[in-house]
């Protein structure tokens, strides 16, 4: 179902953990769900991620995509880290299967809550940046049969 | 692949190698058909009739009761469908339960949409249906109570035989989806009062893609698939011989081994809950501890989700399944679990592990160790966890 | 059993070797059920792409297109049905022709019962649909239109591209039972228009109990069996891993030996039939000796009754069948025959002969022998035969 | 399908054939049906059946009651053979599918139609023998499903 990359970082999530006092925390999904992302961001005085740690409650493909999305913005600058798309992280994963493609979503949109939370702290505006919905209604309609 | 302890037998068995054994000769020497004149197709017509006999008698049927379809599915379908439109005129209402199998439930909002009015009853927070609200919910138009005989996914056998009564006392159909029971726990048609009984040959051990549909004589139900003259012209089709012919071995084999094989099951069965109850934290065992399928072991572990779960299982060599494995295309939780009162969040960390008739005190050990390890690891993960730690500090 | 020749291949064919050899591990190795996380349910999985792959191609179509079934009689009530309640907003008429299979016709019958309205076209002698009648018979509130690809007793094969456009340029859909045809004559679904196809694996030296419904992308059909997730939410039930792929090899084997096989079963069908109406008085061919599947024989000889002849074969080692295998169980002569204009009884006193890839000339020429020898003997004993004698002398 | 009785009269049929100037000829049945029987007798002065023969164009079931009923009749008198019923001839091949039920009926009938004849011809009324229908309906009702 998954492809090797899929599996690769699920087995082995990268940035897994948490970050004491990080510059910006943002938690996306619910529980109602079956998903939950949280993304750690500590971001240097000259807006650089310097690091990024994740936790998440879900499936494979909820996993994956949130190790993949810190590796993605790991070591970019805000602005950066805003580009990285959904589509982004599931072209590194090497693809999700249809039903998972709201996971990627997800991770998106707990990288934006992240960004938002240290703009907010820090009082400053990130251009392009809205206010992130704290859930990711699925992307999918499902064909009524 | 390297080690594998399969622990989902809810979901499909190994075609037992005798069942194989003795459909073999059907494919490629006596592949007659049946309903042929010449002594040729006369061969498959028998074994068919051995067949139907053996699963006649073991569930207290007549052979003419038995019609064979292509699986559980179909036998639920057929069964709801098919008396619905009989009994039309008599009424269009009927009963059944939060916790069925899709291919009830499913059938039902068809119904709905034809027109039926359903009942979902309620279950208690072990999946048993209330019987007061059973009855409660009878009316002068109800033509079909529908209520399975065991959940698929918490392994709860319901009170057939009550049920079964108070359908007869209201002269109401009883129809009952006893695909993970039957092979399981004795039946007997006569003395549970049931009117019709869907089963699935490859959760026994048979092949897949063969069922039947018992229908007590007298009962007015309707074709399902129209056509050829097959099953005393009530279920088209060219008979599919091989398939008859190993499920009904495997019936012959399941009955055989029951009270051996099922005393085995229920203790490894109890061992690894009470285990796991014991060593892992913030869990619980799903479905009623004593009105339950000796194979089926249900658990909610709280802070993780199943999926990941189970890919962690597989990575071990565990096959175990989350919810029923039909619906595993679907993000909803368990309707079962919902059901029995979980809330999502909790109904999204199942585990169900089904057991078969070769699983070792061994693979449980195994089992139960993998598990301790995986659940720790998944909520080292878990933003839930973690809030819930930092709350309680 | 003696000497054997099977010619009743219509019915249903011998399982060949390579499709038993390629289900094998299906059973007792990988039996894991194809909709589950675990590793080891994923090759029960590809195991079900590759067959789907193999299928679809087969018929230039999309694998996404392709839906297992359990058989003709299913695919057909299936296709006939759920198009019906899925278009009835559209309208309620259908067209259909009087020598479909019973399938077709009793699910068309249980469609009129439930308010729809069928036109069963007339054929012409030979058994062809009248283009010009299908078109009259078009209405702004037809929604299909399904007709068979090949008759199964006589063995006409229809104009199926010319109805696919005509169905086409009026925006109709079309429904064709290609149970007969699939394997024996070439089949394009976008060259001929065709909307949706049924066939059956047992028909073509694959398993009984598994068959397809193509489904072109965008019907809106619904679905018939309804349950768990399995083939895109549209067919429910545990997929049967084993016929499936038995059935994907069956079809791999019946497309890369289509040209040879039929060459020679043509050539031995021809023979048979010449040499039966040059040697056999009072005999006729049934069917298009043109438009003809490569195995199908269908004779009337007059004043004798298709039983007795059956079973006079049979004790000659030889199968064949009067009319469709599936409604031997009835009394009544063949509905095709009598809708090709043949009188009672001449239609009782039928017989169809099928061959196989293994059937020999030599098989022809000792069934040629002994039709000769039992046409006698019978017409010896029949009333009938005296009556015409005697008028005649 | 069949039982060996039925099987053994179909392979080999007994008093198959026909009698010229017989004393009765009587057929049942219709093409339509797909069943036609015509039974010969040879009745001497004492209304003894001294020969009998039968033609049939039907299935197994309808030779095999043919042959059966005319041994059945063979050598008995005329108030004999009228006991000879269908229940006596299914008895005597040990049963038959109940399809098939309806052949034994015509066997039946086809005596008394042979019967029927001779007494016209002999302008003599053969006590308890009713004119006989020339078709036999099916005893059996389908279900309807
Ligand atoms: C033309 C046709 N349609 C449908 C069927 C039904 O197929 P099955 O018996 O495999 O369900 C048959 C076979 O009997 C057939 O010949
Ligand atoms: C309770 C129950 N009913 C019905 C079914 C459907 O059976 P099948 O998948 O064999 O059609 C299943 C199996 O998934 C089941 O567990």
């Amino acid at each position: 179902m998954y492809s090797e990359k899929v599996m690769d970082h699920f087995k082995n999530p990268r940035n897994m953990g948490e970050i004491e006092n990080a510059s910006g925390v943002g938690t996306v999904g619910n529980a109602k769900c079956g998903d939950i992302m949280r993304i750690f961001l500590d971001i240097d005085d000259n807006g650089i991620i310097q690091d990024v740690k994740f936790k998440t409650f879900g499936c494979g493909a909820a996993v994956a995509t949130s190790s993949m999305a810190t590796e993605l913005v790991k070591g970019k600058n805000v602005q950066e880290a805003l580009q990285v798309t959904n589509k982004a992280v599931m072209e590194a994963l090497d693809g999700l299967p249809p039903v998972k493609v709201h996971c990627s979503l997800l991770a998106e949109e707990a990288i934006h809550a992240a960004l938002w939370d240290y703009a907010e702290k820090n009082g400053i505006k990130i251009e392009g940046l809205e206010k992130p919905k704290n859930d990711i209604s699925e992307g999918e309609e499902e064909e009524e049969y | 692949m390297g080690k594998m302890i399969y622990l989902d037998n809810a979901a499909t068995t190994r075609t037992a190698p005798e069942v194989v054994e003795a459909m073999l000769p059907y494919f490629t020497e006596f592949y007659g058909n049946a309903s042929t004149v010449y002594e040729f197709g006369g061969k498959s017509k028998e074994a068919i009739a051995k067949a139907r006999e053996t699963i006649a008698n073991a569930i207290g049927a007549k052979d003419n009761e038995i019609y064979f379809t292509a699986g559980g599915s179909e036998s639920d379908n057929w069964a709801l469908k098919a008396t619905a439109e009989a009994y039309k005129s008599k009424g269009k209402h009927i009963i059944t339960s939060k916790i069925e199998h899709h291919a009830i439930l499913h059938t039902c909002q068809w119904l709905e949409q034809q027109g039926y009015e359903v009942t979902y009853l309620d279950v208690d927070e072990n999946g048993l249906v209330k019987l007061d609200e059973l009855k409660k919910a009878i009316r002068p138009d109800t033509i079909l109570i529908s209520i399975m005989f065991a959940n698929n996914e918490i392994g709860t056998i319901e009170p057939i035989a009550e049920i079964g009564k108070i359908a007869k006392e209201h002269d109401i159909l009883f129809h009952t989806d006893a695909v993970q029971a039957f092979g399981q726990v004795p039946i007997n048609v006569d003395e549970m009062n049931i009117d019709m009984l869907s089963t699935s040959g490859h959760k026994l051990n048979g092949p897949k893609g063969i069922g039947f549909l018992y229908i007590r004589k007298g009962v007015k139900i309707r074709s399902f698939v129209h056509g050829g003259a097959q099953e005393r012209k009530r279920r088209a089709g060219t008979e599919n011989v091989p398939g008859i012919v190993g499920f009904g071995k495997a019936v012959e084999l399941a009955v055989s081994t029951m009270k051996e094989r099922t005393d085995k099951e229920i203790e490894l069965r109890d061992y690894l809950i009470d285990r796991v109850l014991k060593e892992v934290p913030f869990t619980r065992v799903n479905g009623d501890r004593k009105n339950r399928l000796p194979n089926n072991i249900n658990f909610c572990f709280q802070f993780i989700e199943g999926e990941s779960l189970l890919i962690m299982l597989d990575m071990k060599g565990i096959c175990g399944s989350s919810g029923s494995a039909c619906t595993s295309g679907s993000l909803d939780p368990s309707h079962v679990l919902l059901a029995i009162g979980l809330p999502h969040e909790i109904a999204h960390g199942s585990l169900r592990l089904t057991l078969g008739a070769d699983t070792t005190k061994e693979d449980i050990d195994y089992t139960i160790d993998a598990i301790k390890d995986i659940v720790a690891q998944l909520r080292e993960m878990s933003p839930l966890y973690e809030d819930y730690i930092k709350k309680h500090n």
